[in-house]
């Protein structure tokens, strides 16, 4: 892999001020580097060791879905009144991390930010594999699974349809569009890399099936001018649709009457949400892959230090909800309301309350020094925390607001089976595995736009020249 | 053979050909195909096409706004998919089955707003990407310029202008006109 | 030869759109009609019966009463399938020793029911109750279709909810005259009351006929 | 549990530690455990789903055409297709009838009402009565005679009857002993009677578990001979219970029941009752009380008998008065509590409308005292009466259990015949019954299942159900009953007067003929007044309830003082009480598995019967619900788990009986402990702590002291109604936003008295039998799965050791507005024209949604398919509901197969929609539940909503339930106010 003119130093210490690309990195070098990644005959060593485990977590997916519709829902730990649990919250949590990758493409691609151009394409992978693993659950979560289709507009001769005001339903459509959209979005995306790698692509078996998925793009005049305009349209579109699809998500608390979900600030609070899962994983996929593949030039301290700045921006916003959260809910003055809020403070429940807090608000205010911002390790275990952070607010949110309803004769208690960890586990597994298939087969940085964003810089670069 | 396909280094060096050609006199479909997304100039320079009516040289023509019908039709096809599914849902719940939900009433038109959405969103999305295919003709899985050695680096880092004639002589007269430009490689297009 | 593939493929690809285009239409279609085909809804199939019974022969010919057999039928939720011994009361007396009756007489000897095969069927979340209907002027032939001209009975209606709906939504045209309930041939003529005057009639109550407590509990 | 889940909760456990009122009740949840998870059911869920999509638009439509359609050869009598048939028995528990309407439907005994014209029931039924069917149905009742645990028949039973017979007429009957339970049956008794007769040397002995003798006991010491006390509460102003059992054990308990609620209700009663408990361990009875007096049972007897001075004078408590006036300052200063002086007061000054109740646990000398202080009331005749013993007692005082279990030791017995009655699992076990039963020669076990004593007795023979066979049995008031069979013996048996008559004659008389001869020839032809017909078809023989006696009271009691135990025992001597299980009775409901998952009414234990514990005790023994302790009594002991129950004397341990059987049946065997061994033992008592834990499956996950909110339960005494009755009902109306009342032409309603309600779960039966409500298992409890469409919710409040306690059922609420309804994504619950909030299952997918959006959490769901999976007879099952399936949410519907039924009788003949009564409301004996059509002004609900009381649960919610509760006045004594 050539790594020409970048002293490795410099690669190994990343600099909040590292140019986006470093000037060393040509076109070819470029497309070279990426094309060697998906191209190459076998995968690396450390791949395998990865995409294994991942793999028989994936089937481990299967086996618990599998016993799942064999069994019932009863396997998992749902009772009476804990009608919701793991599948809905790792479901939004889901979304959430999903969101973060739209956000990531969709929203910095319309307002022209350079540093995104390198790792959007792992952005959208996030997107699209998240998406999926979020879509695994409504349909579970069913009693009933094999009537999910009643959801849809279907023909039927009982003259009936879906119930609109529910917004369960709202988000069931919001989602399977959002999984539509996302797989639209990243294909089209991807559309001229992969016509690269097919001209790149050493045995004719990889050139007709690159060949194939790139339908023919050969960047013609006519081919990119399309191509922008309708990209262009589809990122505008993709920017409200994450926002709607969290929002909705919200909306199945807001729009209940429980205690501990009644409130308005559900949407906003749960895009702020999205937004920092987004990140957090965005960075926990770039930094070692930047390593692993050699990308420090293109990802470059620079990415990681405007990361962290929007990971720390979220996490106040978030915050901010929070602590709107418990004004509200003080405010209020609905005794079943404030029940469940004293059971999350300082009742059976503390433990998720206050780790949601430390892990979601304490731990990245790290990131106002700034050495963390691009530091790997430091940026590493803050975006874990984070991750983790963001499941057991969707635990507090869903579970320990069902344990407490408004009649105290029905107060009841939640924990997970080993079935619902087995589901949860297995969607990671599912995920990652994703992930690693998309860094094996496909080019793992959108190389057109980093074509773009190198001529721009070298024309610039000319430019400081001539002026000097 | 139908054409010429001249290799550049560099968008400079392709835009130097192109901005020739749009000052020669000589007239035919020139096509570029690069890597990365032409900025304006190399955007459809078909130069002579624009030549004056007294065939005298005119220099080659910036089409103002290169024009892509897509943003406009994945704009009505989103427009179209909320209103008919708003308008689905409104039948559904006032006329083929009206019930009494939670003692709401029937024309619940806010709670139609976020799947109707959606699904316009869906219809946009999927107008966008289809329409895409449509307008610039694809897949196309096979073209002739495919038998040119040199076009495999087409989507790397190389910037390719194509000329498109079958008239021997304005063919010649092509060619001399490439040489001079010093294309790092130049090649027929087979038929 | 540098192409990747050859000029046939652009062909390959056309048809291979089209024909998913295709594939996609068929089967939306095929989820659309299947169920409104009589085929899965079984109407006019005819069923094996333990006796060949023939309504057109008991009915038409004979000029039997539905509820001579289905008995509670203007009292209970069940129209009531005739016991042996109802068979018997005449059977007894003639066609004594007819092959075809060898069942019934051998249910009747052995004291073991005769087991018929159900034609007409709701699913078990359907409580349909026959004596309202029939209460309100609703005839058998709704439902049962022409039972008077089938030598072997068959279901005459999809009974799908659609089916029912389309009488809840809308009785009038469906009533008819008391003396014309049993009657499975009868048709609306001239001199029939109108749907209006019917449903007054019947006092048809001005409860929401769709309800689904109606039907499903 | 692993994880980073299984680290938080453990963590949890810890942190409980927390002061804080919601991590106490986070401490009290059940241990963190997890459950195995593998499913009940296996109904080959993955072809359904294949199936479901692949006919997507057909869903389930003609799933059984070409199916079987059978017609019967001939049609039974009176018998319409799909229409219920009733008819008229009792439900006879130890000897007591409470009479009953049996549904039937196509010939099948279906469900069971309380019959009109009963006295003991008028109308209304217990939780036993209401779980019959279930116990008729019962796969376990046993078919087959056997000899010695193997299969024989009838020719060899009769071969070796014949034998008896032949040794018993050489022998006069000597060695002869027939054990039954109490007997009010005039037929069995004739029988008995005949037999003793042939037999001189016969002996007949009869025992409870649950004994009633201490009142008969009583009532001889007071009267000097036994006599039975019928109370009339409705004349009742003030009722003093010392460990009352009017609504609980004794006979009559649903007429008490009905008429103590008859004077509860401010807005309704003249004047309202005043109630005074005094007792050790909670029951029915204090726990509605005005005042309940928590006293160990030692002060107990101090305590009556000061008040019998008190009262009636200081020879009749036989002991130092504690002053004439009994004031309280003197009471007190007498080491008596010093409640004790103004309840005196209160008794006193309402004279003979005053009742002092004893309950039939405690020993003779209180009844004595109990009966003294009636007469010196002077309440005779006004608030309660003295008949004739209705239950025979055994002819020679010495015929006790005891007594034959020593003659069989000594061999002195060698043919016992056990008739309905299982003394190897009851017998207090220091008798030793099971040795002795195998010195017996000929033992034969007359029982429904081969129970213990049936096992361990040489001859088993089924007994027929109370529903197999023609019998007789009295009411509380002697009233009698004739038993008509419901159904052909299912498993074939025989009753008890057919085993007594073959005992005494090879002649076969077939039952009916039997009861015949008792009715239709003196003495009792005469009583038959208005016929054999009409007898059965009432379900009561008129006129035979029992004439008032008119015994005087002793003119020397015998002091019973004496008996008292004397000086007052030190208050930390530890107690054990024996208690009838509030849902297996002595333990012969234990394989009905409605009545084993039927929350008891205080602890809302499930399938166990743990030690009760005072909070006190538990905090010094450091004992946690489900700890484990080893009980011992003299040289016998139990290891059993303890739960802590508010109210309970920290001096006395209370001991449910009735579970931990081992021959009960698939279903009850190895549920709870067995504390029979411990009975019958006067040695010392002694509880220490021992390891392990027992997981108790109790519906209400938390204890601590939670006092219900004022917007789910309103409350307040007789003062504050007076100041203001409509104190508890809603002053605002919210605004709404949206407001559509169901236009339809009927509007079902409901209306709850919370001052009627006795907690005693006759509704949660009542509903479960007639709608289906499938039966989960211990297991699916502890996981919070629990399916009762109507819920009895207790509440705690105040201080732990005596608290204040509340009951309040909770269903359905039907709300106008209904929270459910618009989060379901397919409308499987919506609202129809009459306002019934409906479920509709076969549309449901169970998404769960609609749970978590009820604010009264009244959805049950079906995680597993607990109706299949469920061991019952499909023929046991409600024709009329559909038994849901797996993942589908269910919920109380109103009965709305009732309300069907009656819409279409009712359309049918062209007339509004008359009467409908919920099973709820036709089983309470309180009549605290009111359904009916609100659009009906003359409708009982509406004029019951019209109470002031009337409050809706959670007003703020805006749902506009039809369900509303009338608020709970109590009516403590001014002169104890704050006290108590």
């Amino acid at each position: 892999m050539s790594r020409d003119l970048v002293p490795a130093a410099e690669l190994l210490a990343p600099r909040g001020d590292d140019p986006v690309v470093h000037p060393g990195v040509s076109i070819a070098a470029m497309t070279e580097r990426v094309c060697s990644i998906a191209l190459r005959e076998r995968a690396y060593l450390w791949w395998w060791i990865a995409f294994v485990p991942c793999l028989a977590l994936s089937m481990l997916l299967v086996a618990s879905i599998a016993y799942l519709f064999y069994a019932g829902i009863g396997i998992w730990g749902v009772n009476w009144p804990v009608m919701w649990g793991f599948a809905i919250l790792s479901y939004v949590w889901w979304i959430a991390i999903a969101s973060g990758g739209t956000i990531i493409s969709a929203l910095f691609f319309l307002v022209g930010a350079e540093w995104r151009s390198s790792i959007n394409r792992v952005a959208e992978s996030m997107m699209l594999f998240g998406a999926v693993a979020a879509g695994v659950y409504p349909i579970l979560h069913l009693g009933r699974p094999w009537l999910f289709y009643w959801l849809f507009f279907y023909p039927n001769t009982m003259t009936l349809s879906a119930q609109f005001r529910s917004p369960l339903l709202w988000d069931f459509w919001a989602l399977y569009t959002y999984v539509f959209a996302s797989i639209l979005f990243w294909y089209f995306g991807l559309i001229p890399d992969l016509a690269t790698a097919r001209d790149r692509a050493a045995t004719p078996w990889r050139r007709r099936i690159y060949g194939m998925f790139a339908a023919g793009f050969r960047g013609s005049s006519a081919e990119w001018r399309h191509m922008r305009a309708a990209y262009g349209v589809m990122a505008a579109i993709m920017a409200p649709v994450v926002v709607s699809i969290h929002s909705i998500v919200g909306l199945d608390f807001a729009g209940a009457a429980t205690p501990g979900w009644h409130a308005t600030q559900f949407p906003p609070f749960f895009v702020c949400g999205a937004l920092l899962s987004g990140f957090a994983i965005v960075l926990l996929l770039i930094i070692p892959l930047r390593r692993l593949l050699g990308l420090e030039d293109m990802m470059t301290g620079r990415h990681l230090d405007v990361l962290c700045r929007l990971l720390l921006t979220s996490s106040l916003c978030l915050g901010y909800a929070y602590l709107m959260d418990a004004f509200t809910t003080y405010y209020g003055g609905d005794r079943a309301e404030r029940g469940i809020f004293l059971g999350r403070v300082i009742g059976g429940d503390w433990p998720v309350y206050w780790g949601t807090l430390v892990l979601n608000i304490g731990l990245p205010q790290l990131l106002w020094v700034r050495r963390l911002r691009v530091n790997p390790p430091a940026i590493v275990c803050i975006c874990l925390g984070v991750v983790v952070g963001m499941w057991l607010e969707r635990y507090e949110i869903v579970v320990t607001s069902l344990e407490r309803p408004s009649v105290p004769s029905a107060w009841g208690f939640y924990h997970g089976t080993l079935w619902d960890w087995a589901t949860l586990l297995g969607t990671i597994g599912m995920f990652l595995a994703g992930i690693l298939l998309s860094v094996r087969f496909v080019p793992i940085v959108s190389m057109h736009e980093m074509r773009t964003l190198i001529a721009a810089h070298a024309a610039r670069g000319a430019a400081s020249k001539a002026a000097a | 053979m139908t054409g010429l396909l001249a290799g550049f280094e560099s968008p400079e060096a392709l835009r130097a050909a192109l901005e020739r050609f749009a000052q020669s006199e000589w007239a035919g479909t020139v096509e570029t195909y690069t890597p990365m997304p032409p900025d304006d100039y190399a955007s459809e320079a078909s130069a002579g096409a624009a030549s004056s009516a007294d065939g005298g040289p005119v220099p080659a023509q910036r089409d103002p706004a290169p024009g892509s019908p897509l943003p406009l039709a994945m704009f009505v096809a989103g427009m179209l998919g909320f209103v008919a599914f708003f308008l689905l849902m409104t039948h559904a719940d006032v006329q083929a089955y009206p019930l009494d939900i939670g003692g709401r009433p029937r024309f619940a038109w806010p709670a139609f707003v976020p799947i109707a959405f959606e699904l316009g969103v869906l219809c946009a999305m999927a107008a966008g990407f289809f329409g895409y295919f449509l307008v610039s003709r694809l897949p196309r899985l096979y073209e002739p310029i495919d038998e040119c050695a040199s076009f495999r680096a087409a989507m790397s880092d190389r910037w390719f202008l194509a000329i498109r004639c079958t008239d021997a002589a304005r063919l010649a007269d092509a060619r001399s006109l490439l040489r001079a430009l010093e294309p790092a490689t130049l090649e027929e297009i087979p038929a | 030869m540098a192409a990747i593939f050859d000029p046939a493929a652009n062909l390959y690809v056309k048809v291979a759109i089209l024909i998913g285009v295709a594939l996609t239409l068929i089967a939306v279609l095929f989820w659309w009609a299947w169920p409104r085909t009589d085929y899965a809804r079984h109407v006019r199939t005819v069923v094996a019966q333990p006796v060949p019974f023939s309504h057109q022969h008991h009915v038409a010919g004979l000029g039997l009463d539905c509820r001579f057999c289905h008995s509670s039928v203007e009292v209970s939720a069940n129209a009531g399938l005739p016991p042996t011994t109802t068979c018997m009361t005449c059977h007894s007396q003639i066609w004594t020793n007819a092959a075809l009756l060898a069942p019934v007489r051998r249910s009747l000897a052995k004291d073991e029911p005769l087991t018929w095969r159900r034609v007409t069927d709701l699913p078990d979340y359907v409580y349909f109750n026959h004596s309202i209907h029939i209460a309100k002027g609703v005839g058998c032939a709704s439902c049962h279709g022409e039972i008077a001209s089938m030598p072997l009975t068959y279901k005459a209606q999809p009974l799908t909810m659609e089916f029912c709906l389309d009488c809840h939504r809308d009785p009038g045209p469906g009533l008819r005259p008391a003396r014309a309930i049993y009657d499975t041939e009868w048709h609306r003529t001239g001199s029939t009351p109108s749907a209006a005057a019917l449903l007054a009639h019947y006092h048809v109550p001005d409860r929401n006929l769709t309800d689904c407590s109606l039907c499903h509990r | 549990m692993s994880g980073p889940g299984g680290r938080i909760w453990r963590r949890l456990e810890a942190a409980a530690a927390d002061p804080g009122f919601v991590s106490r009740a986070a401490r009290e949840f059940p241990a963190l455990s997890s459950l195995p998870e593998e499913p009940l059911d296996r109904r080959q869920a993955l072809k359904l789903m294949a199936a479901a999509i692949v006919w997507g638009g057909v869903t389930g439509c003609d799933s059984n055409f070409g199916q079987d359609l059978i017609p019967a050869v001939r049609v039974p009598p009176n018998i319409v297709p799909a229409l219920p048939n009733f008819y008229a028995t009792a439900h006879v528990l130890d000897g007591f009838a409470n009479g009953v309407v049996v549904k039937h439907s196509m010939g099948r005994p279906l469900q069971v009402e309380g019959n009109v014209r009963h006295p003991s029931s008028l109308g209304a039924t217990d939780a036993f009565a209401q779980a019959l069917p279930l116990d008729f149905y019962d796969p376990d009742r046993e078919a087959e005679i056997d000899r010695r645990g193997r299969p024989a028949d009838w020719p060899t039973l009769e071969g070796a009857l014949a034998r008896e017979r032949d040794r018993l007429a050489s022998g006069h009957g000597a060695g002869l002993r027939i054990l039954t339970g109490s007997v009010t049956s005039p037929t069995l008794l004739a029988r008995l009677d005949a037999l003793l007769d042939q037999y001189p040397e016969a002996r007949w002995v009869r025992w409870d578990p649950i004994s009633r003798g201490a009142v008969a006991a009583g009532a001889a010491m007071a009267y000097g001979r036994p006599l039975d006390t019928v109370a009339r509460l409705e004349n009742t102003d003030v009722l003093l219970a010392i460990d009352g059992d009017l609504l609980c054990t004794a006979p009559g308990r649903l007429r008490y029941a009905r008429d103590l609620a008859g004077r509860r209700n401010p807005s309704r009663s003249a004047a309202m009752s005043r109630i005074y408990a005094l007792e050790s361990t909670p029951t029915l009875l204090g726990s509605v009380a005005d005042h309940r007096f928590i006293a160990a049972p030692a002060e107990i007897e101090r305590i009556v008998a000061a008040l019998a001075a008190g009262i009636a004078g200081p020879e009749a408590a036989g002991s130092r008065p504690p002053g004439s006036g009994g004031s309280g300052s003197r009471a007190g200063a007498a080491g008596l509590p010093a409640w004790v002086g103004p309840v005196l007061a209160d008794l006193r000054s309402a004279r003979d409308r005053a009742l002092v109740h004893a309950g039939a646990m405690q020993p003779p000398p209180i009844h004595a005292l109990a009966h003294a202080m009636n007469e010196a009331l002077g309440g005779r005749g006004t608030t309660f009466d003295l008949i004739e013993p209705v239950a025979r007692l055994s002819r020679e005082s010495a015929d006790t259990l005891p007594a034959l279990v020593a003659d069989m030791h000594a061999g002195k017995v060698d043919t016992l015949l056990m008739i309905d009655s299982n003394p190897v699992l009851t017998a207090p076990g220091v008798m030793g019954f099971r040795a002795g039963l195998e010195r017996v020669r000929f033992s034969l076990a007359l029982a429904e299942r081969r129970d213990e004593t049936a096992q361990a007795s040489g001859w088993f023979v089924p007994l027929a159900h109370q529903w197999e066979c023609w019998s007789d049995a009295r009411g509380h008031d002697g009233t009698a009953t004739i038993l008509q069979p419901q159904s052909l013996p299912l498993y074939g048996g025989v009753s008890a007067p057919e085993m007594l008559q073959r005992l005494s004659s090879a002649a076969h008389i077939p039952g009916d003929e039997i009861v015949r001869a008792t009715w239709l020839h003196p003495p009792n032809a005469a009583a038959m007044g208005s016929g054999w017909l009409a007898a059965l078809a009432e379900g009561v023989v008129q006129g035979s309830a029992r004439p008032a006696v008119h015994d005087r009271l002793r003119e020397t009691p015998r002091a019973p003082a004496a008996d008292l135990g004397g000086a007052p025992v030190a208050a930390d001597t530890l107690s054990v009480l024996f208690r009838a299980d509030p849902a297996l009775w002595d333990g012969r409901f234990a394989n009905n598995p409605w009545l084993q998952e039927l929350p008891r009414p205080l602890t809302k234990l499930v399938w166990d019967n743990p030690l009760l514990i005072a909070p006190r005790l538990a905090e010094r023994m450091r004992l946690e619900n489900g700890d484990c302790v080893r009980l011992a009594v003299g040289t016998a002991s139990v290891i059993a788990p303890v739960w802590i129950l508010p109210g309970q004397s920290p001096s006395c341990i209370t001991a449910l009986l009735g579970s931990g059987r081992g021959a009960a049946g698939a279903v009850g065997d190895a549920a709870g402990v067995d504390y029979y061994p411990l009975t019958g033992i006067a040695g010392p008592v002694s509880v220490q702590k021992v390891a392990g834990r027992v997981e108790l499956a109790s519906t209400v996950r938390h204890h601590g002291l939670l006092a219900p909110p004022d917007e789910v339960l309103r409350h307040g005494t007789l003062r504050d109604f007076h100041a203001d009755p409509r104190f508890a009902a809603d002053r605002s109306a919210a605004p709404e936003l949206y407001r559509t009342v169901p236009p339809g032409p009927a509007k079902w309603a409901m209306s709850i008295d919370l001052n009627a309600c006795i907690g005693c779960n006759a509704c949660v039966l009542a509903c479960q039998a007639e709608n289906n409500v499938p039966v989960v298992g211990k297991r699916e409890v502890l996981r919070e799965r629990e399916m009762h469409w109507i819920r009895v919710d207790r509440y705690f409040e105040g201080d732990a050791d005596a608290p204040t306690s509340f009951f309040q059922p909770v269903l359905c609420m039907h709300c106008e507005q209904a929270p459910c309804e618009n989060v379901c994504p397919v409308g499987a619950t919506v609202h129809d024209s009459e306002g019934l909030n409906v479920m509709v299952y076969n549309r449901c997918v169970g998404t769960r949604f609609c749970s978590n959006n009820c604010p009264y959490k009244v959805r049950r769901f079906n995680f597993f398919a607990y109706a299949h999976e469920q061991k019952r007879p499909p023929e046991s099952w409600n024709p009329d509901v559909t038994v849901r399936a797996r993942g589908v949410m269910e919920k109380c519907s109103y009965c709305i197969q009732r309300i069907a039924a009656a819409r279409i009788d009712a359309d049918r003949e062209s007339r509004p929609v008359g009467e409908v009564v919920t099973a709820c409301q036709a089983a309470c004996p309180t009549r605290a539940i009111t359904f009916g059509n609100l659009a009906d002004g003359a409708s009982e609900v509406a004029a019951r909503k019209q109470s002031p009381l009337t409050f809706a649960m959670l007003p703020a919610q805006n749902t506009h339930p039809r369900t509303t509760y009338e608020a709970l006045v109590r009516n403590p004594n001014p002169a104890l106010e704050g006290g108590s």
